[in-house]
């Protein structure tokens, strides 16, 4: 039953493609959709939060021989999270998106969008988690280049070229697994290659997974795709690639590094000198750009960096501060977006110097898009602050002085940039809309529509204040997570049948 | 009325298959041959005959055709080793006698086949094809020597 | 307690929804609500002096150890009180300073928020939480600055504001995390125990250097004081309460609170005493050079707040009694000040102190309160500002080596700042009216209680110390010092050194009021040192930091995409090649390679070829072709060794991927040549570099013994279980038949955005231009 | 294109390759083919088909928009994925009649699932180089 | 006896086939080199397949074979004339020593269409002086 | 002798040495039909490769590789032909 | 033998960069063709190579008695060939799509993306 999310999707998407050029029925089904998959998130989470985790081996061929599908709580959470962010994004779009877009597939796309997400938090072997991955990637690209502007084909030549470069890659290293283990099940791998010789040739093959990994998620030197092409295509597609799709790499990663290539001391120091560049890139990218989407694409990047500093630290603490930090931030970063594309929308612009009077105009959304911006801050006690001191603390006790340094300069520099922001975006007073080609204002929507696209960010907002004000729970949840990431023995010996797992 | 018997034989065939109870290709076969015959003694009119006479020319137009490729690609072989001197290419108009489409390709599928020729393609309005020569002796002659060879067995048997 | 903490959110929350039920009865509700805290305060005061201290504790992150504990004793009392004290005569100022502003509501809303925070900082017993109202304080802070967000100078005060802070406030969190991992808690009152250990380990030199900077950031010392003049952009309430009060005394606060934790070190000392001085001295001289009312009023606090800090980095008994004292005066003659600048500004719009002259006759109880204010700064006899200076002198004078130099300097600071005193509190309420301002008449009260009740304290508490003494400063003291001297304040300590000084500072400061007068010309004159100043400097350095993050990232961003893959792949070549060389023993084993047969050797000298014949062909078409055999070549392989399934996939895919290509081709423009040799060369060589080692990789790889325990239970079950022979089929549709589900999704979505792609095309087309 | 034998040739090839795709579709099981290859063979016989007689004669004879082969095919896929829940077995368990069927031999889910891959593969080939063609 | 019958088609399949190579090779224009691979090569396939069927003597294996013969037949005459006719379109060079070209000035370069009568719009395939 | 070895002293040898000639005329081009009647002659070439290879590993099952090369030589030759034809009447 | 193809997927690799890092768009894709099918090449490779015994079971016989192909690899490079097929035409239309729109095929000049800060 833990295949329920993804069957859920893939039948979502199959209907939706039924009904190709029906985009009101579309509309409806697909928040109908989301909701029901949240709901199975739900369930699902609850039921890994009381059981432990939980084991299918798809065709019933049992491990390491079939394609386990593990529900651990890292991924069920990360459905979870996938499946909050996707509700949101579906009404949003439903609100926002341009009718011919819809009439080109959006909605099937965007349920098997998540469905590749879900697939790959789920799996345990990791030639499927390529599958998904390419699942995943494909459906991004089409979202990206959908309606085929002008800037959104350039965005996305960089954007294919170099993902497709990072599945290449991707496919490399498990021909190395293969060939080192003979075997693709993620646990049945960790033990094999624990008992290998040869440990160096098992370091370069992390190397591998580490580029490939590290260009999907735009760590440094690898983000370059992502500032080309964030802020091209519509705001409903960039919020979820914001906030799901960089993940995606780092979640990647953190299964890999943790349960085959755990504790490989130099991965470590690399990671964390990238993190400590990523960081330093992503603010100072975000610090000079003019255009709201590409700011924000260049903090993605520098909070990359956040999260690769805890796994490059690896300790319990800073796995537990990434965690924290990547719950934090896909329901920020999906909403900043959507933020984004609210203003968009009212404004017809994403240039800062052409915005403004957001303050004046709208002065309960203004308050309302504050939550996300300040979260994003980190302003304490809002959700981004928490997950800092996990990783401040677990540096100091490495003595990673520098990364704390690097840490503290990148919060600073995010400081600094939601300030301007505010300051252009919300005070600044408006200098008049520009003349819009096509489409409707904000003001001009119907008020359903309007409502379509208030809501979700409405919806982020309160689930941003929840992890901010209770913290607590979710560091429970972060701890559990690092604990069992940590000490994968749990992880394989459910997998592998080593004890008696109830399917 | 040649495809009715055809039809008629096939038939015949199935039920002897159903009859015996045995659905294997050699029974089959065994059906088709056994029904072929009787439709033969029991046809009398002279037209309906062709049916029979078809068959075995046929095979002997395959046969034909098959003696031509063979030698087609030993002169070929042979010439692989001459020097260019020797070819005489040249694109050669041929009128048509063949009408429909079925019976325009399929000789043309013959032409290419066999030694030295090659289609270079059939004008619009089906009244000549464009073939494309190896040697070229002489035009009037190559040209008589396709449609009799070729053009004219392939209508015999076709119409 | 927390209802005491919160409300002020509670309330700040609560605005935007009831300000337009509640517009017209706002100026009377509001300053309600600091005028209870302040009764819930004062009411603990018996309690603490009689207890030292009352804990409260609440819940919040038990896993992290944060948890919402307040501790109430003297310092966080004395705060307390000021900032719901000084708060209540704020908020009902601001009713009529700000009348019928269309944004009342907000600000007061801001303001409550700042005020919870605050008291947050001052009462949190767990430092964790006490860094989350202090982030709040500063945020708070940020949109009162900015309230006028018309005005760009507004705006980029409050940014620059909130940078120097937030960025004290990063800095100050790692330094409270550091504490905290040496001395395994964020309760102050746990830590209090471990003080040794902490001094002692070897993380107290950053600990305390990061605490510094989160303090210095906050109370504007030098060099990071520049945000505060900046912040005088806010309105006067705003400068009242923030920058004069409450916030910047946070960092005061927390040098004080850390004292007996911290402090009596070398490095505590010494730091402290080195930068208030610099900051005493340099901003009391900046105080003198200045026109605007608000700027000379921004100079002496930073001042004051150099004062404070020097005063807590003496580190004597003596000296942080007279940093406790000195709180309290300061906070009730510089807020008396600034409400009058206000009022001032109000009613003549304008604040330049060279033309101010002459209000005395329109607005006599605000010239009264001014008086007493400035009094007060001077350190006159009667007024708390004497008590305070003489309490200081004693603490320079008893340093030993140190004791001349630190008087002369505090001697020094006290006359500047007296001169701005009263430049602020009584020049513009001598002399004769000037003509342009006629027009100024009396303040509504609401305008004019507060401050004068402000001087009133002053006075009061200056003639009768005793109302303070045992209630207030004592329990501040024992708080800020740990030890429980009693303390006796008292206005008459006999002829002596002390007195002397005061006569000093008096009689000189009274002598530069009346023979320097503010002008523009004065200020002129500073500006030639402007190149070395603090504030230029950093802005020189942040512009320094904006041209390095424009080179970096156009160094890297370039938008070239070649440069981009460069990048990357020269990084995983250098990663795997430094571990293949340093860590992988490289060797073949020539027992596990196959020999070669001819017709191998020709399908790959004809892969090679062929590969080298894309790469180098000029025609796209060639390429194409070219690609095409090395396809083929590919499936021979498959086919000579047993992948038949594979061959026909691979075959009937590049066949499909070439015609697809062909059809792309048709109008795709002409090739050309684009690269330089050198780059060609540069290229090649990076490409066989990487080549060359996923090769070295590869076969290092094969040479690994492998186990074939999965693909053999495949072979031996495929018919008995999966009932199927062709194993591959069988892995494909049952034992990995999950893979292959997902990837026809793949295809359905690829072949959807290629439709997509080829027939939707939003940009502009012609004929809508 | 414009050639008579070309066309003639084509429109005759056509049901032989469909027939030929599905035999290797069917057989896969046991010899090399399967879903994927029968689907690559069927859509190149379309494609050939279409070369000859221009895309609209093509699409005419396909009769179903191939967009929908593909979630056709989906749905026999998952149908096939999921058919083991119903017997309480996990996702993608075969399920197989007990005895051969003539011709085709062992039926199951496995064939279902195959069938599925087969709809899919020609859906999305045909979409794919016929959104193209049509612009070309 | 069977393998010596197998080996000789086989010979002679390989000899059409490195015929036809070497014809492919030699020939001045790509209208012979067309010409020559469609003819040797067919025979070179159908007697490599038909040992083949021999070798294997198996009722389903000799099914398939003759269908791949035939449908090489088929398709390599189809596929001789479509690519001489497109190398004609696209103006490939014609060898110089041909001695007749019936189908110069035949097509019409807009419509592509054939015209069976003499005809004058064109399309003329550059006579080939390289060689 | 028996057939395997006669396969690969004689008639692979003869196979291959086709091969080298007709990838020589592929990379000599010199016009697109030639190199892809040299392709299209790979294939078929192959096509012969594969029969011998079946029986020389006793694998039928290869020659459904060959069925399916030579319906792809034919697809191929007839898409280039297409685009050809495309291409000069752009 | 080994060798050999190791020498070609170095070779495949060092090409596919190459071209990746032309200005060209459409030789950006074959080079990533190349890499694809040296990657491709690469599991086959390393899943051991075994001449002319493909991963059938024979008629009559319910399980191998004699060597076969590791056929694990071969499964996954057939999901990878048909993974890639999807991206890659999916690319190759991209780039068609951009020459349409933008009439080039430098990717220079396809920066405005990147350029502006
Ligand atoms: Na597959
Ligand atoms: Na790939």
């Amino acid at each position: 039953m833990i295949v329920l999310p993804i069957i859920f999707q893939f039948i979502a998407g199959t209907i939706l493609l039924f009904f190709w050029r029906k985009i009101n029925l579309q509309k409806v089904l697909s928040i109908l959709f989301s909701v029901i998959g949240l709901g199975i998130s739900i369930w699902l989470f609850l039921q890994v939060w009381e059981k432990g985790i939980m084991v299918t081996q798809s065709g019933d061929w049992k491990a390491p021989f079939g394609i386990s599908i593990v529900a651990d709580t890292f991924g069920v959470t990360m459905v979870l999270l996938s499946s909050i962010s996707g509700l949101a994004v579906s009404i949003f779009s439903t609100g926002s998106m341009r009718k011919e877009r819809l009439a080109f597939g959006f909605f099937p796309i965007f349920h098997f969008l998540i469905m590749g997400l879900q697939g790959a938090f789920l799996t345990g072997d990791i030639f499927n988690l390529y599958v998904w991955f390419e699942v995943v990637i494909i459906s991004s690209f089409v979202l990206l280049t959908l309606g085929g502007k002008k800037q959104q084909l350039e965005g996305a030549l960089k954007y294919v070229s170099l993902n497709l470069l990072a599945s290449s890659l991707f496919l490399i290293g498990i021909g190395f697994i293969y060939g080192l283990t003979g075997s693709l099940n993620m646990a049945d791998v960790a033990i094999k290659l624990d008992g290998l010789q040869n440990r160096g040739l098992v370091s370069v093959t992390s190397g591998i997974f580490l580029v490939a990994f590290g260009i999907k998620s735009a760590i440094f030197p690898m983000y370059f795709w992502l500032p080309a092409s964030y802020h091209t295509p519509p705001p409903a597609v960039s919020a979820i690639f914001a906030g799901l799709l960089t993940k995606l790499g780092i979640y990647a990663m953190l299964r890999t590094f943790t349960l085959m290539f755990g504790g490989d001391e130099f991965m470590g120091d690399i990671m964390v000198v990238l993190a400590a560049l990523t960081i330093l890139s992503g603010g100072l990218g975000a610090i000079l750009q003019q255009n709201m989407g590409k700011v924000f694409g260049y903090l993605i990047i520098c909070h990359i960096g956040f999260l690769i500093a805890g796994l490059g630290i690896y300790t319990e603490l800073a796995i537990m501060g990434t965690i924290f930090y990547l719950i934090h931030d896909i329901i920020v970063k999906t909403n900043l977006f959507m933020v984004s594309g609210l203003i968009l929308k009212i404004n017809g612009t994403q240039d800062i110097k052409e915005l403004g009077g957001m303050y004046k105009n709208f002065p309960l959304l203004s308050l309302l898009m504050a939550i996300p911006l300040f979260s994003l801050v980190g302003i304490p006690p809002l959700s981004g602050f928490w997950a800092k001191i996990f990783l401040i603390q677990a540096g100091l006790e490495t003595k990673d002085f520098f990364l704390i340094g690097f840490i503290v300069l990148g919060s600073f520099l995010t400081l600094w940039v939601i300030a301007r922001l505010w300051g252009e975006v919300f005070w600044k007073n408006s200098v008049g809309l520009p003349k819009k080609a096509n489409g409707l204002y904000f003001g001009q929507m119907p008020l359903i529509d309007q409502w379509l696209m208030v809501f979700p960010i409405f919806l982020l907002a309160a689930i941003s204040l929840y992890i901010g004000f209770s913290a607590e729970n979710i560091i429970l949840l972060s701890q559990k997570i690092s604990s069992e990431l940590m000490d994968p023995t749990g992880y394989i010996e459910a997998v592998l049948g080593l004890k008696a797992i109830t399917p | 009325m040649t495809k009715s018997l055809f039809l008629s034989n096939l038939i015949l065939a199935i039920i002897w298959v159903m009859a015996t109870g045995t659905l294997t290709e050699e029974n089959f076969l065994f059906g088709f041959f056994i029904s072929f015959t009787i439709l033969w003694v029991i046809t009398f009119k002279k037209e309906e005959r062709k049916y029979f006479t078809v068959i075995p020319k046929l095979l002997a137009y395959i046969a034909f055709i098959f003696w031509e490729i063979i030698k087609a690609n030993f002169q070929s072989l042979k010439e692989s080793f001459y020097p260019k001197s020797k070819l005489e290419p040249a694109i050669v108009k041929v009128p048509l006698d063949a009408k429909t489409d079925v019976e325009i390709s399929i000789l043309s599928n013959i032409i290419s086949l066999t030694p030295g020729t090659l289609i270079m393609d059939v004008s619009d309005d089906k009244k000549v094809v464009y073939v494309h020569v190896m040697h070229l002796l002489d035009k009037e002659n190559f040209i008589k020597e396709i449609k009799l060879k070729f053009e004219k067995p392939l209508l015999e048997l076709m119409r | 307690m927390l209802v005491a903490v919160v409300l002020g959110f509670i309330f700040a929350l609560l605005v935007p929804f009831f300000s337009r039920f509640t517009k017209r009865a706002i100026s009377l509700v509001y300053p309600l609500i600091p005028l209870f805290l302040f009764l819930y305060f004062l009411g603990f005061l018996e309690k603490i002096k009689s207890e030292g201290q009352i804990l409260f504790h609440y819940n919040w992150v038990p896993s992290l150890g944060i948890d919402l504990s307040f501790r109430l004793d003297g310092l966080s009392l004395l705060f307390a009180l000021m900032i719901t004290g000084i708060g209540t005569l704020v908020f009902a100022y601001t009713a009529n300073y700000l009348k019928g502003h269309q944004y009342l509501d907000r600000f007061y809303g801001y303001l409550s928020m700042f005020m919870a925070s605050m008291l947050g900082v001052v009462l949190s017993d767990n430092l964790m939480s006490m860094f989350i109202f202090w982030e709040l304080t500063s945020i708070s802070s940020y949109f009162l600055i900015g309230f006028n967000n018309d005005d760009p100078a507004s705006r980029k005060s409050a940014l620059t504001a909130l940078s120097i802070t937030g960025f004290g406030g990063l800095v100050m969190l790692s330094g409270i995390i550091l504490l905290q991992v040496v001395g395994g808690s964020y309760s102050f009152t746990e830590l209090l125990n471990s003080s040794e250990i902490i001094k002692n380990s070897n993380s107290y030199g950053w600990i305390i250097a990061l605490m510094f900077v989160g303090a210095f950031t906050k109370s504007a010392q030098f060099p990071f004081h520049f945000w505060l003049p900046g912040a005088m952009k806010a309105p006067t309430p705003v400068s009242t309460y923030l920058h004069s009060a409450t916030m910047v005394k946070a960092g005061i606060y927390l040098l004080a609170r850390f004292t007996p934790l911290l402090g009596d070190t070398i490095w505590w000392n010494s730091t402290l005493v080195t930068v208030g001085a610099i900051t005493m001295v340099y901003a009391a001289i900046h105080s003198v050079f200045r026109v605007d009312l608000k700027g000379i009023l921004a100079y002496s606090t930073i001042s004051a707040l150099g004062i404070l800090v020097f005063l807590i980095g003496i580190g004597t008994e003596k000296s942080l009694l007279a940093a406790g004292i000195f709180i309290l005066a300061h906070a009730l003659y510089k807020a008396a000040l600034f409400l009058i600048t206000g009022i001032i500004d109000h009613e003549t719009g304008s604040r330049d102190v060279s033309k101010l002259a002459g209000l005395q006759k329109v607005m006599m109880p605000v010239a009264i309160a001014g008086f007493l204010a400035a009094l007060s700064s001077a350190g006159l006899p009667f007024l708390l500002g004497f008590i305070s200076k003489e309490v200081m002198y004693e603490a320079t004078l008893q340093l030993g080596n140190w004791a001349l130099i630190l008087t002369a300097l505090a001697v020094l600071t006290k006359i500047l700042l007296l001169v701005a005193g009263f430049w602020a509190g009584i020049k513009p309420f001598t002399g004769n009216l000037p003509s342009e301002f006629n027009k100024a008449h009396m303040p509504s009260p609401l305008l004019w209680v507060p401050p004068l009740l402000l001087g009133f304290l002053s006075l009061g508490f200056g003639m009768f110390p005793f109302f303070i003494q045992e209630s207030l400063i004592q329990p501040v003291f024992s708080s800020i010092s740990g030890s429980d001297t009693t303390i006796e304040l008292k206005l008459w300590h006999g002829f002596n050194l002390v007195l002397l000084l005061s006569v000093l500072t008096l009689v000189s400061g009274g002598l530069l009021y009346f023979f320097l007068k503010p002008s523009k010309a004065l200020i002129e004159k500073t500006f030639k040192f402007e190149v070395i100043s603090p504030q230029n400097i950093i802005e020189n350095g942040s512009n320094l930091f904006g041209s390095f993050a424009r080179f970096w990232t156009r160094f890297f961003q370039n938008g070239y995409l070649r440069n981009y893959v460069i990048t990357i792949l020269a990084f995983l070549t250098l990663l795997m090649a430094y571990r293949l060389f340093g860590e992988v023993n490289i060797y073949i084993d020539w027992e596990q390679i196959s020999t070669v047969s001819y017709y191998e050797a020709i399908v790959v000298l004809m892969m090679i070829i062929s590969i080298i014949f894309a790469i180098s062909t000029n025609s796209r078409t060639t390429a194409i072709v070219a690609l095409g055999v090395v396809g083929f070549a590919n499936c021979l392989f498959f086919i000579f060794y047993s992948a038949p399934d594979l061959a026909m996939t691979q075959f009937s895919i590049d066949t499909l991927t070439v015609l697809l290509f062909m059809l792309v081709l048709v109008k795709l423009p002409k090739n050309k040549s684009f690269s330089s040799k050198g780059m060609k060369f540069r290229d090649a060589f990076l490409s066989l570099t990487f080549g060359v080692l996923i090769a070295i990789l590869t076969l290092e790889v094969f040479e690994e013994p492998s186990s074939s325990e999965v693909s053999k239970y495949f072979a031996d079950n495929a018919y008995l279980l999966a009932k199927g022979r062709n194993v591959v089929n069988v892995i494909l549709v049952d034992y990995r038949g999950f893979d292959t589900m997902i990837e026809t999704v793949v295809l359905v979505i690829a072949a959807a955005g290629v439709f997509s792609l080829m027939k939707l095309d939003l940009n502009p087309s012609k004929k809508d231009l | 294109m414009k050639s008579l034998i070309f066309k003639t040739a084509s429109s005759y090839l056509l049901p032989l390759l469909l027939l030929f795709s599905i035999f290797i579709l069917l057989r896969g099981h046991y010899l090399p083919g399967g879903g994927f290859v029968g689907g690559l063979m069927a859509s190149i016989a379309f494609l050939i088909h279409s070369f000859a007689f221009g895309l609209k004669e093509t699409q005419s004879i396909i009769k179903i928009n191939p967009g929908y082969l593909m979630p056709i095919g989906l749905a026999f896929a998952v149908g096939a994925a999921i058919a083991p829940f119903f017997v309480d077995a996990p996702l993608l368990k075969g399920l197989w009649f007990e005895e051969p069927f003539r011709f085709i031999g062992m039926v199951g889910s496995a064939l279902i699932f195959d069938i599925g891959v087969y709809l899919v593969v020609i859906g999305a080939t045909l979409t794919i180089i016929f959104s193209i063609t049509d612009t070309v | 006896m069977k393998d010596i019958l197998i080996m000789i088609l086989a010979s002679f399949g390989a000899i059409f086939i490195l015929s036809s190579s070497i014809g492919l090779l030699r020939k001045p224009d790509v209208y012979l080199r067309i010409s020559v691979t469609a003819k040797a090569s067919t025979l070179g396939i159908g007697l490599m397949l038909t040992s083949a069927a021999l070798y294997f003597n198996d009722y389903s294996v000799t099914t398939r074979i003759v269908a791949i013969i035939l449908f090489v037949f088929l398709t390599i005459s189809i596929g001789g004339h479509l690519l001489a006719r497109a190398a004609y379109f696209t103006k490939t060079p014609i060898w110089k020593g041909t001695k007749v070209d019936d189908l110069a000035g035949q097509y019409d370069e807009v419509t592509h269409e054939l015209y069976s009568e003499k005809h004058n719009s064109s399309i003329k395939p550059e006579k080939d002086t390289s060689i | 002798m028996s057939l395997y070895d006669y396969f690969n002293w004689i008639i692979i040898p003869i196979l291959g040495l086709s091969v080298i000639l007709v990838f020589i005329r592929f990379l000599k081009g010199p016009s697109l039909p030639d190199r892809v009647i040299a392709l299209d002659m790979l294939i078929l070439i192959s096509v012969c490769i594969i029969a011998i290879y079946s029986i020389q590993t006793n694998q039928s099952t290869f020659l459904d590789v060959a069925m399916l090369f030579a319906l792809i030589a034919f697809l191929s030759t007839s898409a280039y032909a297409f685009y050809l034809e495309q291409r000069q009447r752009k | 033998m080994e060798i050999l193809l190791v020498v070609i997927i170095g070779f495949l690799h060092a090409g596919g960069l190459y071209m990746l890092l032309r200005r060209s768009m459409f030789k950006m894709i074959i080079g990533l063709i190349l890499l694809g099918n040296g990657a491709n090449l690469l599991i086959f490779l390393l899943g051991r190579l075994v001449k002319g015994n493909p991963p059938v079971i024979e008629d009559g016989l319910k399980v191998f008695t004699d060597i076969y192909a590791d056929p694990v690899p071969q499964a996954l490079v057939l999901t990878a060939i048909v993974i890639g097929f999807g991206l890659q035409s999916f690319a190759i239309i991209l780039i068609k799509r951009v020459y349409n729109v933008l009439n080039t095929d430098d990717l220079d000049e396809l920066n405005s993306t990147d350029e502006e800060i």
